[in-house]
């Protein structure tokens, strides 16, 4: 007998492999990764799991862009987003993971205010973005260049795509030098002011490097958790401070 | 039933058709979306750091799409470089915002003992 | 590599090493070895340095122009150059008869080839040029120049050897100066006395800037330089003068100098505004510029201005001085021709000569002569201003031998020397007398003083007179031949006397006498420049240095006297000075050395100096003894001198119409012959020795009590002893006054204005005061108003800030959404509709 | 390999998912493969270094079979989780890790063309998926429920986090040199002898490899900087909670980052699949022509990256076994306060370098890659069909324009 699916026959859902865009059945398996941990993203209640799940789904992002021939963006994406901000949000996750907090309820009413809301924008959005025929028309599949070069070139200021697109006594397209720069400064400002953020300021209590060379775990629990709570926590994890679920608080 | 009977044609035209800007805007909308009630649902601020990541890659994938020729429709001119130039620095700011919200969070968390954000309302009037 | 590249770059540099010195003892005279010690040899080789290349510029120009005996043809009398401006132009060629002056010149030396010999009548051997232009606009040129004779390098030459022999005293003299210093004569209000830190770097920075600004006058080629390095040396001597500051005496003195100083610039200053007014120039010689256009334009200098050589350089009064005389035609003149302005000047220039006939700028001449004399009586204290020179003597005994000798001193009556050829004959008059007054009356004066220092010092003044005598009387070379044979024994008399006081501890001869035996070298040394300065010498024969200068001038005297009748009493100065002169010096030098100790205290602690004191002395002595001799071959200084004699004074000139009278100024060589020679020789031999011959019975063989002589003549005495009452005298004519019409005007600035501005600044309060109030009230009411409404209204609104996070996400994403659907909505509408 | 399989008549699907399996499964050996005869090598090397002998009887004399053994032995071992640990990421926390650093090798060219899928950002890729290794680690460490295991883990987070700074920077240059990012470009430019080798290429290189080394081993937590386990204060640190077959996943992660940051350094630095002195080259063998001649290039090729990627791990060993374990602040002072800033500093160095003298040390030696121009001709594999010329005529006219 033939296989069925959802009391109909396979064939009626899944099309022969001939006929299947190979792009398309990508496409549709990374999105649905993307969609689907991004949703899970908001119903979990394990912020652990949160991370994990955001995680996965800015991974299906990255793949998604590959697709969409954007080789360096997706890279990026896994670099910056996967391997930095997501290790750095996951670290603060593990810091501040004390068991009260790491699940923390959510009222119902709140959920369903932000249900409403969220599928009224929604709506919106996908109106706005179903509304264009032009962006609903299908593929050209066109090969894109490869936009590492052109885009690293672009970031130090020289527009090798279509350079000469336009009349050949116009120069260059500038290109994005000045907001590179501009990121960049933004960048070690930023670096600072975390620094400076998340500094110990109290500095009465041991430093977190001595605690963790003192090694009398017991005898230090106690002030182990008075740093958890203080400053200094952060180091105190990191060098081998209290337990998970801190000290008496 | 119903969605059984209307799924397998959906899924089966997604699967054959070749992919459109469209798609790309409907995964976009969806991690923007799910971002926003992320931020709006979770009291954890490291949760609402989450939602704001979503938000932004939400907007990513809309640039990407917008930037990709492969994408774009016979003759349809597309964004070209210039999307991508924006979603990259839109991702190099969204880890420094990441960074800074992390450093607020555990300044608060160090002043407060706590990571909800329900209990940051020093500043209501 | 020609003189006239050499002499510059050498005398330039000679002249600028003092200054290289000064900046650097200034930055780092107190860094420089313990309390400054090195600054001293600092000071010393820059000095040296100076006159190792003043040598060798003397000996280049040796080598250059030989100096060879001065002989002059007879007939002087028909050459004799006439200065009558009442019978119109200059020249002797009007007068029929004679020959043209050129020929004259000819005719004056025997044959041309002697031209080489001495200036002849075409002017001196010079070279002068510029070395920077500082300003240089419509007449006006302001430029560092040198002008550069033998008189320069003589000079140079003197003034840097005998500030080296000064510099290597000092250096002992000041060794007090080494540590920290308790000076006895200032009683601080506490009763202690003055202890101050030594300012041994300080000292000889000062003597550096001293020395390079009086070879800056000596160099200079043009008179605003001459009026800059004359302020200079002013300021030095001020600061040198008031070395120890912290007495009363010596601030007062040096205030002293530098003012009555003052005095005498300002009439210079006004010399200088009339010849620059009347004659556009300030510089001495001729300056060839190339144009552009290689056109080399030769613009008149001074001295060809005023003894053209078309008279041959007989004076004249220059063409400016008489159309700045007669302004009022020429201003008719020029209004006639406004049309085309050339005419008016060719007119002018036609008519000239009339003017000049007429005797017009005749008193311009005379003022710019008179004015420039008045800044050289200052420099040189002369009679007027003769009184800051002794109270000078409050500086260490270096700088007063600096002083009277070789510097400030010489700055006058070389500046009268070098301006001689553009002095007319009734300046020339003034000065005679004023440098016989000045030197009668400081000999006088000497005669009673018992501060050593000060009878060396109314030496000086009286040998100044002396030298301002001669030029007075036109024996130019006879005055600057003494000037430097003074400098010698003078220096070498100061020197002396330091060394004296070194060991005494005091100035005041009578507490001293018998030093000889302790102090041999100062003794002798000092008995060398009494017979120095006295002129001694076997007559005709040989003698010191002062034997020569003296004969020539007394000689000049002579035969000025002769062509004048009605100045004999100018020869009776020279010869009674001659005697006064004897007569103090060795009244000094008895009083000093021989006899037995007055105060044995004194006597026991004296002691020779030591030997970087005596070597200056003995270096000092040898020169004074030889400096006038002339060397078989005529080698000499009188010859060298007359190297630079000023064009057109070979014949000396006749002239003069202020004092209603014409002059006769007779050639200088005339007073070197036969019976004039003969009678100056032995006027002055017998003066000397009867002044000498006095002074012995009185303080060596007592034969004469002073003590008696005094008593009998106390009126005289006490009139001598209190040096004239000229302080006195100037105190009550013109300090006196100047202070009560200043108590009045501060007075009236105290009384009057003090009080107005008072009343102001009260009104101004009162009225602020009111505005406070206003602003208090009204405007501060108004801004508080508005605040407060602020304030309300961020009441009533702060509910709003609910400051729940999330709550914020909703209403954005809620304006959002609702935003985008109005939007949408709006869109519909405009497209619908 | 592709066509080849089209050529044979499969459908495209069939063909391109074969060739993808066929790499997959090779490159899935290497790690494995490597795993073993690594802990082998290490047993050994760790034994010769504390003058033991190590194994020695397990298969033979040198103890062959020793990870054999080992292997099957972690296979029958009971798979134990505790309780209170979050079953969820507990068991998927050795899987993430192990494919982070399987990923890794899909874009690491084992000789000229011989690489699971050539990308033009492939050094990129291969940094940023190392990067996600961590991963697995702090989930091991958080799920474990354990506070030994998180402090392991949070070490490892931090460490790793702020190494990648320092590397990125390390990996710039080469890339900077050759003027692209994919990893074949790279390993071509540095053809011919040895000093065409981007070690040798100026002294700023040359120091930017030492520290490139430094950094490697401390993001791929290795002795000195292996403080995420250290036995000393945290029993096994993140994988103390583990045992068996997981166990061994995390082993074959970290035995594999270990090869793959080695093979990165051959590529990136020392001339890649180019021997010291290029024999076939001076044999007259060429990658492009002739039937058997491209094989047996590419075998040379092979063997030349393996080697020197095993002389990496090998060195890696000794410093394990030589140095003491760095205290954490001790980690991060080395980090941050000198690696990162020399990195920086001979990055711009060699910026300036190749601005001053592009053509090297020896321009006279012929060295493909000088001037980035050159970078920007290269095809970047993959999707480089379209006209590189082309691209490449534009880039310098770009160029030009901008360059007034």
């Amino acid at each position: 007998m033939t296989p069925t699916l959802a009391g109909l026959p396979l064939t009626a859902v899944v099309p022969p492999l001939a006929a299947i865009n190979w792009h398309s059945f990508f496409f549709l398996l990374f999105a649905s990764i993307a969609c689907g941990f991004a949703v899970a993203v908001v119903t979990a209640t394990n912020v652990v799991r949160m991370a994990l799940y955001l995680v996965l789904s800015l991974a299906a992002t990255a793949g998604l862009f590959l697709l969409a021939g954007a080789e360096f963006v997706g890279a990026m994406q896994l670099m910056i987003y996967v391997g930095g901000t997501l290790v750095l949000l996951v670290f603060g996750v593990m810091l501040t993971a004390q068991a009260p907090f790491v699940s923390i309820a959510t009222s119902g009413g709140d959920r369903v205010l932000a249900g409403v809301v969220g599928a009224a924008l929604l709506g919106a959005l996908l109106m706005a973005g179903l509304s264009v025929p032009a962006w609903r028309a299908p593929a050209s599949g066109k090969l894109a260049e490869p936009a590492a070069t052109p885009l690293g070139m672009a970031l130090v200021g020289v527009r090798v795509d279509e350079p000469a697109a336009n009349a050949p006594e116009k120069a260059v397209r500038p290109g994005y030098l000045l907001p590179f720069e501009i990121i960049s400064i933004h960048l070690l400002v930023v670096l600072v002011g975390a620094a400076y953020l998340a500094r110990a300021k109290r500095r009465k209590t041991p430093r977190a490097i001595d605690v963790a060379a003192s090694v009398e775990p017991p005898a230090s629990v106690a002030e182990h958790a008075a740093i958890g709570r203080g400053p200094a926590g952060a180091g105190s994890v990191l060098a081998g401070g209290p337990a998970l679920t801190g000290g008496p608080r | 039933m119903i969605g059984s009977l209307a799924i397998p044609p959906l899924f089966g035209l997604l699967i054959t058709e070749p992919v459109s800007v469209a798609h790309y805007l409907v995964v976009g909308a969806i991690m923007f979306t799910a971002g926003v009630a992320c931020m709006a649902t979770k009291r954890n601020a490291l949760g609402v750091l989450m939602g704001i990541e979503l938000v932004l890659n939400g907007a990513n994938v809309n640039f990407v799409a917008f930037a990709s020729p492969y994408l774009a429709g016979e003759g349809a001119r597309s964004l070209g470089l210039d999307g991508q130039a924006i979603a990259v620095f839109v991702i190099v700011l969204a880890a420094a915002e990441a960074a800074v919200a992390l450093a607020i969070t555990l300044n608060f968390y160090n002043n407060h003992a706590t990571v909800d954000v329900d209990r940051a309302d020093d500043l209501k009037g | 590599m020609d003189l006239a590249a050499q002499l510059p770059l050498l005398l330039g540099l000679a002249w600028l090493t003092p200054l290289a010195s000064f900046v650097l003892i200034l930055f780092f005279g107190p860094r420089m070895g313990p309390h400054g010690r090195n600054a001293a040899w600092v000071a010393t080789a820059a000095i040296v340095t100076s006159f190792v290349l003043s040598l060798t510029a003397f000996f280049a120009w040796l080598g250059v122009h030989p100096v060879t005996p001065a002989h002059h043809g007879g007939h002087g009398e028909h050459a004799m150059i006439e200065f009558e401006p009442a019978a119109g132009t200059a020249y002797a060629a009007e007068e029929p008869g004679k020959p043209a002056p050129a020929d004259a010149g000819h005719a004056a030396d025997g044959h041309g080839d002697d031209h080489a010999a001495h200036g002849a009548d075409h002017g001196p051997i010079a070279y002068s040029g510029d070395w920077y232009t500082l300003y240089e606009g419509g007449r006006l040129k302001l430029s560092i120049g040198w002008y550069i004779d033998a008189l320069t390098i003589l000079m140079f030459v003197v003034v840097t050897l005998i500030a080296t022999c000064i510099h290597v005293y000092a250096s002992g003299y000041m060794h007090d100066e080494l540590h920290d210093v308790t000076d006895h004569e200032v009683m601080l209000t506490d009763g202690h006395h003055l202890h101050r830190p030594g300012r041994f770097p300080r000292f000889f920075q000062a003597l550096s800037l001293f020395c390079f600004s009086m070879l800056g006058i000596l160099i200079a080629g043009n008179l605003a330089m001459v009026f800059v390095f004359w302020e200079l040396v002013g300021i030095c001597s001020w600061f040198l003068i008031g070395f120890y500051y912290e007495r009363k005496s010596a601030s007062t003195a040096a205030n002293k100098a530098f003012i009555v100083n003052r005095v005498g610039d300002f009439g210079m200053l006004i010399g200088l505004m009339a010849l620059w007014g009347a004659v556009g120039t300030l510089s001495f010689a001729d300056s060839k510029t190339t144009g552009p256009d290689g056109t080399v334009a030769e613009t008149p200098g001074l001295f060809s201005l005023f003894r053209p050589a078309e008279t041959g350089h007989a004076l004249r009064v220059p063409d400016g001085m008489v159309t700045a005389a007669a302004e009022v035609e020429v201003a008719t003149i020029a209004a006639d021709h406004a049309a085309n302005p050339a005419d008016g000047a060719s007119e002018i220039a036609a008519r000239v000569p009339g003017w000049r006939e007429a005797g017009l700028g005749q008193w311009l001449l005379f003022i710019a002569g008179v004015g420039i004399f008045a800044g050289c009586v200052g420099k040189s204290a002369q009679f007027p201003l003769s009184v800051w020179l002794p109270d000078a003597m409050e500086g260490p005994t270096p700088v007063s031998a600096l002083v009277h000798s070789a510097t400030m001193v010489a700055a006058g009556v070389y500046l009268v020397g070098r301006f001689f050829p553009v002095l007319s004959p009734d300046v020339l008059l003034v000065i005679a007398y004023v440098g016989a007054i000045t030197l009668f009356i400081a000999a006088t004066i000497a005669l009673v003083a018992n501060d050593i220092k000060r009878v060396l010092a109314y030496s000086t003044v009286s040998q100044l007179g002396y030298m301002m005598l001669a030029l007075g009387v036109g024996g130019w070379a006879a005055g600057l031949f003494h000037l430097v044979t003074h400098a010698f024994f003078k220096s070498l008399l100061f020197l002396c006397s330091g060394s004296v006081i070194h060991a005494c501890h005091t100035n005041d001869m009578r507490k001293m006498g018998g030093l000889l035996k302790v102090m041999p070298w100062t003794g002798t040394t000092m008995l060398v420049g009494c017979l120095a300065i006295i002129g001694a010498g076997i007559p005709f024969v040989i003698g010191l240095s002062g034997y020569y200068s003296k004969d020539a001038i007394l000689a000049q005297a002579l035969s000025f006297a002769e062509a004048n009748p009605r100045h004999w009493i100018l020869f009776y100065a020279v010869a009674g000075g001659a005697a006064l002169t004897a007569f103090y010096m060795f009244r000094l030098w008895f009083m000093t050395f021989m006899g037995e100790p007055r105060d044995h205290h004194i006597a026991e602690h004296a002691h020779e100096s030591p030997n970087v004191m005596v070597a200056p002395l003995v270096v000092l002595a040898v020169l004074a003894v030889v400096a006038g001799w002339t060397l078989p071959g005529g080698f000499g200084l009188a010859n060298l001198l007359e190297q630079a004699r000023p064009a057109g004074t070979v014949e000396g000139m006749t002239g003069g119409f202020a004092f209603g009278q014409s002059l006769t100024f007779p050639a200088e060589y005339k007073s070197h012959e036969g019976a004039i020679h003969v009678t100056a020789t032995m006027t002055a031999f017998a003066t000397a020795l009867g002044g000498v011959l006095l002074a012995a019975a009185m303080y060596l063989w007592k034969v004469i009590s002073p003590a008696a002589v005094a008593t009998a003549l106390r009126p005289a005495y006490a009139f001598l002893a209190g040096r004239w009452y000229f302080d006195e005298l100037y105190d009550a004519v013109f300090v006196k006054p100047a202070l009560g019409i200043a108590n009045l005007a501060s007075g009236v600035d105290r009384g009057l204005i003090d009080k107005l501005i008072d009343g102001i600044a009260w009104a101004a309060r009162r009225l602020a005061g009111i505005d406070a109030w206003i602003d208090r009230t009204v405007v501060d009411g108004l801004v508080n108003a508005t605040a407060n409404a602020t304030w309300n209204t961020g009441l009533k609104l702060r509910g709003l800030q609910t400051g729940r996070l999330r709550q914020y996400v909703m209403f954005i994403v809620v304006g959002t959404v609702a935003l985008f659907v109005l939007a949408s909505l709006a869109f519909r509408a405009t497209v619908a509709g | 390999m592709v066509d080849f399989l089209t050529s044979l008549g499969l459908s495209g699907l069939l063909a391109w998912t074969i060739a993808a399996i066929v790499s997959a499964v090779l490159v899935l050996n290497v790690i494995a493969g490597g795993a073993l005869a690594f802990i082998w090598a290490e047993r050994k090397v760790s034994a010769r270094i504390q003058d033991r002998l190590g194994p020695t009887r397990t298969g033979g004399r040198f103890g062959w079979l020793q990870s054999v053994a080992d292997g099957i032995k972690l296979l029958a071992k009971e798979d134990l989780m505790p309780e209170g640990a979050d079953g969820l990421l507990f068991r998927l926390a050795p899987y993430v890790s192990f494919c982070a650093s399987f990923c890794a090798f899909i874009a690491l060219p084992f000789a000229f063309d011989v690489v699971g899928q050539r990308l033009n950002v492939a050094v990129f890729f291969v940094v940023a998926v190392l990067g996600l290794e961590v991963f697995g680690v702090i989930l091991a460490g958080y799920a474990s429920a354990s506070k030994w295991s998180l402090f392991g883990a949070m070490r490892e987070a931090a460490q790793v986090v702020s190494y990648e700074v320092p590397l990125g920077m390390c990996v710039v240059v080469p890339v900077m040199l050759a003027g692209s990012m994919d990893m074949v470009t790279i390993g071509e430019k540095q053809a011919g002898w040895f000093w065409n080798w981007y070690l040798f290429h100026d002294p700023f290189t040359f120091v930017v490899f030492w520290v490139y080394v430094t950094c490697a081993v401390a993001s791929v937590n290795r002795a000195p900087f292996d403080l995420a386990e250290a036995e000393s204060e945290l029993v096994a640190g993140f994988h103390t909670e583990y045992s068996g077959l997981r166990w061994s996943y995390f082993f074959m992660a970290e035995y594999g980052s270990m090869f793959l940051v080695s093979a990165m350094a051959a590529v990136l630095f020392l001339g890649g699949w180019n021997g010291p002195i290029p024999v076939a080259t001076l044999v007259g063998l060429s990658e492009g022509t002739g039937d058997t001649a491209p094989y047996l290039v590419r075998l040379l090729g092979l063997a030349n990256l393996i080697g020197k990627a095993s002389l990496g791990v090998i060195i890696m060993m000794w410093i394990r076994w030589t140095l003491p374990r760095l205290r954490i602040d001790q980690v991060m002072t080395t980090c941050l306060k000198y690696c990162t800033p020399i990195a920086a500093v001979m990055f711009a160095g060699a910026m300036l370098w190749q601005i001053i003298l592009p053509g090297g040390l020896m321009p006279g030696v012929g060295r493909p890659g000088g001037e980035i121009r050159e970078g920007w001709l290269e095809g970047p594999g993959g999707r480089a069909a379209v006209k590189p010329v082309a691209e490449g005529e534009k880039v310098a006219r770009a160029t030009r324009e901008a360059t007034p």
